[in-house]
């Protein structure tokens, strides 16, 4: 019986997350003995609605939504990896806008009001001294539509994944407002996570524990030669050359999750920064361990050996 | 034969129509009477031609009789059985009521299905009526090809196959040129003889009814009743003999004419009581 | 003539489609040489074909399933019309509410494959062929229903050759609809539960803005669904014969 | 009057069909040959009866004159200008054609609106033909509300409420009783001399095409041909005298009668030729 | 009596939802209880009437948009055959084509806002009401057509006296599934464009897994389906009085 495990990405993505598919790709949960098959879906309650109908063993999704479930005692779900803590956001404007500051007064592009990347977007900007109150806020739902409305000129600046900025065709009257590592420094908050049922822990223990092998095996050899994940990008990229796949792979350094993504530090840092917005104002609070279970990642940096070039597995 | 005979007389009833009564609601929600106290009693075998103004209620007698539709006061028997669509039934309506998709052949084959007839003999009994009305070349046409009398023998022919043992005609050679009504008349005769069926004839000849029916049941308008009812007492066949000459024939004929004429002109329920006729006119002149 | 006219239609579609394309930005519209371009690539990969190959197994079962459902539904709604009366107001209700929202109980008891795409269409395909039918049933000539009853013909034979050839016009267009209903409805399943055919490509091309391809697919489903219709309209043709309209 | 006169002849012609020929296409491929070689010219203020077996062309030939449908051959001129409709044309259909969703009153309005009248005009004159046939008690009503003979008087009323020039009508008085078709028979009258319009009249009824006609066309069937033409010399009005005891009118009744026997029963294109008739049957016995 | 019946019915939906609710997770199917408590809170905060307004304000006028135009381009294309034939390939491959298909040109063309919203429930609703009046048209009764003819009456008498009335079963059935779709692309454009009114709020309590929340949606949602459908209804009766159906 294959391990099914659930994306929520339809082909590979041009950032660390593509270890999940080019590890049944490149043959690494063949070779640690587990037969993964991988189902897309295309958002995170679709792939929560397929753990309960027993259609997967494994979901990629966001920590908010993991909260979310915990908290309200409906699924018994945990985290046990996180092959990319946290997706590269960068903030895109229209050109004439060239500082942060210049923003109050225009209009800003978010999901929804109180989601994820609003928070997000709301603290980066507070980090480069601006009020996001100031600024009109537009929910536009879907990071596609985000960013086809930037580029039709419906609002002035917007949050978005490094992948999309990247994928859009035509950029002129665009550019990068607040980059990928300020984003990242100013809002270090883990994104999502690898979770499956408990049921499924108890249960097929062996095969999650090699998905995670796999997985961190992968990460570490993408980690020592970024070059070897470029190559395996190529088919993926779109539009993007094989010099820009190098340089990507190359600024991914230090973003792979080489021991597991599971630094509780980091877990419950994010946990009290999601219950600082408005979507948990009213919610019950959990604690690490009910989400969290860490003896799978252990049991495999037990057989690993912890890699020292980054991922800190805090405990 | 259906069920036991019953009612008031002992001689088993084809038809037999007690009390009726009938209103329609109408849309401005005034009740509209059609049928008042309609009784009428038919042995098997009979002729019965019905007779009245346009808008009397001859066509609700005989939805009436053959169940579709059902009296708001006393009762509607056939055989002695409360009255319902069967195939010993056949009924010819006004308005024709081909189906629209249906060729000819399948029209008539529609009304035979009710008859326990292999498929041979259903083909081969629909192939010979459609000839006996004339339309052997147009079996495959569809009614909206047809000219009105050709659609208005379909509606014959789909009564005439099911041979049934009473049939309710209305009107039904209004549509008809004179000659190939007088043939259409001749097949109903035959078939009438043959099975001993009882007709009930709706129609606006004076002389078709006299030339037909054993019995003419004049009706009124407004509320619809039964003004009269007269035995027609002259020897059969009709056809093999001049029966206008014979004087019964003309004073029937007369009788009749005059009282349509009063029932139409002098009856203070008419549409046109009290009109104004300019010209001479006599009531007993010949119905054009 | 027609066929002339088709044309002409099409090229001036092509033409206002080069003049969109040249005054919106790439990252909306590609060009029609691009859009060829791209259509002989994906079909060359294959990947168009298979994807085609997923997404009318899912539409024409799910269709399929909706008319056998819908024409009897209609029919005994219209006809038995104290059921129709009772009815009625359920079915619009629940072909007011938006599929979406049913997404997350159907993968829960349905899961992410095949059974809960075709239900999904079936869901969205039903509505339209179940109302026409049912407003077609209702609109059929009481005086040949009388005719057909004077004749003792049987409920089953009414229903077949009163009724139903009757109420022909509604149900395809409700067919009609519910095609083109159905074909959203599986881009929407495709979406929705496990990504797969066309939808998948459409999200796909769409997420990552490869416009070109993208229009691949939006054309690739307007031409399913023109042969869908003009599969119906051949039906329609045999079965409306009567009418002498050609 | 529309148009100039033209045509072969000096005086102008209200109606001139000339070697019209019309053909329909049947489902089956066939096509279906229904008219040929039809030439008439009608002088205004002419009354034309139209008679012949059921499926000749009458309908079709009405349909012609009103510009309906056109002909394969040959021109259809109405006052020396190609045939189509208009407001001084009225037609009275076989099958009425009253619009189901529209009230009595509302359907006679229908047909008014071609005409520059007056709101109140136009009222007043559909109320007063309403009257006229009898109906004004239905003048809000349905058509599905009414009885088969008052359908066939609103659709005359609709055609006379137009006045129009010339009148066509397709055996209008088919679905009323003798006494109302009588009735009617004398308002066509009246309005025909009051207007001196020219009537084109489908019957099957002999009589009454001797009683209401100038001239009379007797046509065959299939393909439908103009077997005979005949003027009616009998004084008029023909309502004051016992037009029936007239010699001409025998003669010519007689005539009639046996040409449309041998129409019916002896020409190889009928349908119904050699049919075997049981019984005795005279040609020139009445038309019942 | 029909009432009654509708009651039953509707306490036995109600009975199968309690069963369902017990029997599948939480955070699939909320109770009618705990849904009830949702929409009185929901209600309270203002956010319900807000957010349904907003809604109601899209989705009526693109409905009313799609009606306007609908009626008379299926009369046209129904009455003037040429156009008719040349178009309705056209008609039938756009109504097949997913509207999400289009969000990203409607987003450049139109923004994000009212007009793009009332654009993407007009797009949804026009297709269905079309199709039915073109259907409609093509049924009437060339026999009525030749009787108006023949006393001349002119194109627009044609038009409104005949033509309409007959395809008035057809309009309204197009009508009845038009608004059912308007409603569901009434939630899609508030999903795809600026995020707002019913959509938005499903979307919200959809994402945060807020399941008694969500069911209020969407059985406001369905109510509104009910009560646009019972308006029709109503108009219906009035046009389709003379049939003396009740
Ligand atoms: N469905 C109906 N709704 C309301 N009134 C009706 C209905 N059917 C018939 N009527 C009325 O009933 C009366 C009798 O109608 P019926 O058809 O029985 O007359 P009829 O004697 O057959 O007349 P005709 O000789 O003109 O056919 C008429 O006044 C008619 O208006
Ligand atoms: N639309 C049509 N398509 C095919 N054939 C037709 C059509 N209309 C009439 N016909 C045929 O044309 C012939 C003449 O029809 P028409 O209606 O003119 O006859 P008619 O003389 O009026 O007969 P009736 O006295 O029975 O009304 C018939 O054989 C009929 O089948
Ligand atoms: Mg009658
Ligand atoms: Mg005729």
């Amino acid at each position: 019986e294959p391990f099914r495990l659930v994306v929520t990405h339809l082909e590979p993505p041009v950032v660390p997350n593509s270890v999940m598919d080019l590890a049944v790709e490149l043959g690494y949960f063949a070779r640690e003995g587990v037969d993964v098959e991988l189902v897309r879906v295309q958002q995170t309650p679709s792939a929560v609605a397929a753990l309960q109908a027993g259609e997967g063993d494994m979901a990629n999704i966001g920590v908010d939504a993991l909260l979310q479930l915990t908290a309200t005692d409906s699924a018994d779900l945990v985290a046990v990896t996180s092959p990319n803590k946290s997706l590269p956001f960068l903030i895109a404007a229209k050109s004439d806008i060239t500082d942060p500051a210049q923003l109050p007064g225009h209009s800003f592009g978010v999901g929804r009001l109180g989601s994820l990347d609003h928070s997000l977007s709301t603290k980066v900007l507070a980090a480069a001294g601006v009020d996001m109150e100031t600024l009109d806020i537009l929910a536009l739902g879907q990071p596609p539509v985000r960013a086809q409305a930037l580029a039709a000129g419906h609002v002035d600046a917007t949050t978005m994944s490094i992948g999309v900025w990247l994928s859009l065709p035509d950029k002129t009257g665009l550019s990068v407002l607040v980059g990928q590592d300020a984003y990242y420094a100013a809002a270090p908050v883990v994104n999502k996570v690898n979770v499956v049922p408990r049921q499924v822990l108890d249960t097929r223990r062996a095969d999650v524990e090699a998905v995670v092998r796999a997985l961190v095996t992968l990460s570490r050899d993408f980690s020592n030669d970024p070059a070897a994940w470029a190559a395996a990008m190529a088919p993926y990229g779109g539009d993007l050359s094989p010099e820009q796949l190098q340089e990507l792979a190359t600024s991914f350094a230090g973003t792979w999750s080489v021991n597991g993504g599971m630094n509780a530090d980091e877990l419950r840092y994010t946990q009290d920064w999601i219950y600082a917005t408005a979507d948990f104002a009213t919610t019950p609070k959990v604690t690490l361990d009910q989400w969290a279970d860490f003896s799978i990642v252990d049991a495999v940096l037990a057989q690993l050996g912890v890699d020292e070039t980054g991922d800190r597995p805090a405990r | 034969m259906r069920g036991t005979p019953c009612g008031t007389g002992t001689v088993p009833r084809a038809l037999s129509l007690r009390g009726v009564d009938k209103t329609f609601a109408t849309r401005d929600g005034q009740p509209l009477r059609v049928l008042s106290d309609i009784t009428l009693d038919v042995g098997p075998g009979t002729f019965v031609a019905l007779l009245g103004p346009s808008g009397c209620g001859k066509t609700t007698v005989l939805r009436l009789a053959n169940g579709l539709i059902q009296p708001d006061a006393g009762s509607v028997e056939v055989f002695g059985a409360p009255a319902r669509p069967g195939p010993d039934m056949g009924f010819v309506f006004q308005s024709f009521r081909l189906i629209p998709w249906a060729t000819v052949r399948a029209n008539v084959d529609f009304a035979l299905r009710a008859l326990p007839l292999a498929d041979a003999e259903r083909a081969e009994r629909a192939d010979r009526y459609i000839a006996m009305v004339g339309l052997s070349r147009f079996a495959d046409s569809y009614p909206r090809e047809l000219s009105g009398g050709m659609k208005q023998r379909v509606a014959l022919a789909r009564a005439f196959a099911c041979e049934p043992r009473i049939l309710l005609m209305d009107e039904p050679f209004a549509s008809i040129d004179a000659q190939t009504r007088e043939l259409m008349q001749i097949e109903l005769m035959r078939l009438w003889m043959l099975q001993r069926s009882m007709v009930l004839f709706v129609t606006h000849s004076v002389d078709e009814a006299i030339l037909l029916a054993d019995r003419i049941v004049l009706m009124g308008p407004r509320p619809g009743r039964i003004m009269e009812t007269l035995d027609v007492d002259l020897p059969r066949p009709r056809w093999t003999y001049d029966v206008r000459s014979d004087p019964r024939y003309r004073t029937l004929r007369a009788h009749l004419a005059r009282r349509m004429f009063e029932l139409v002109m002098n009856d203070p329920h008419s549409e046109f009581f009290g009109r104004d006729l300019t010209g001479h006119w006599t009531p007993d002149s010949p119905d054009g | 003539m027609i066929l002339l006219l088709r044309t002409a239609f099409l090229v001036l579609l092509v033409g206002l489609w080069y003049l969109a394309a040249a005054n919106v930005g790439r990252n909306v519209i590609a060009t029609p040489l691009e859009t060829l371009d791209a259509a002989r690539r994906l079909a060359e990969s294959g990947r168009l074909l298979s994807a085609v190959g997923d997404t009318l197994r899912v539409y024409l079962t799910g269709f399929a399933l909706a008319a056998l459902v819908a024409i009897p539904a209609g029919v005994l709604m219209g006809t038995v019309r104290i059921l129709g009366k009772t009815l009625d107001i359920f079915v619009f209700a629940l072909a007011a509410t938006p599929r979406v929202a049913f997404i997350p109980l159907i993968i829960v008891l349905l899961g992410l494959g095949l059974e809960a795409k075709v239900f999904i269409v079936f869901l969205g395909a039903i509505m339209p062929i179940l109302i026409n039918t049912y407003a077609g049933v209702q609109a059929v000539d009481d005086e040949l229903i009388e005719m057909a009853r004077s004749v003792a013909a049987s409920r089953a034979r009414i229903f077949w050759r009163i009724i139903l050839p009757s109420a022909v016009p509604f149900t395809v267009a409700g067919l009609r609809i519910g095609a083109t209903i159905g074909l959203i409805n599986t881009v929407v399943a495709e979406l929705y539960t496990a990504v797969s055919g066309l939808g998948g490509l459409l999200a796909l091309f769409g997420n990552t803005f490869r416009m070109a391809e993208y229009l691949v697919i939006v054309i690739t489903l307007a031409l399913i669904g023109v042969v869908v219709t003009e599969i119906l309209r051949q039906a329609e043709r045999r079965l409306e014969g009567w009418r002498g309209k050609g």
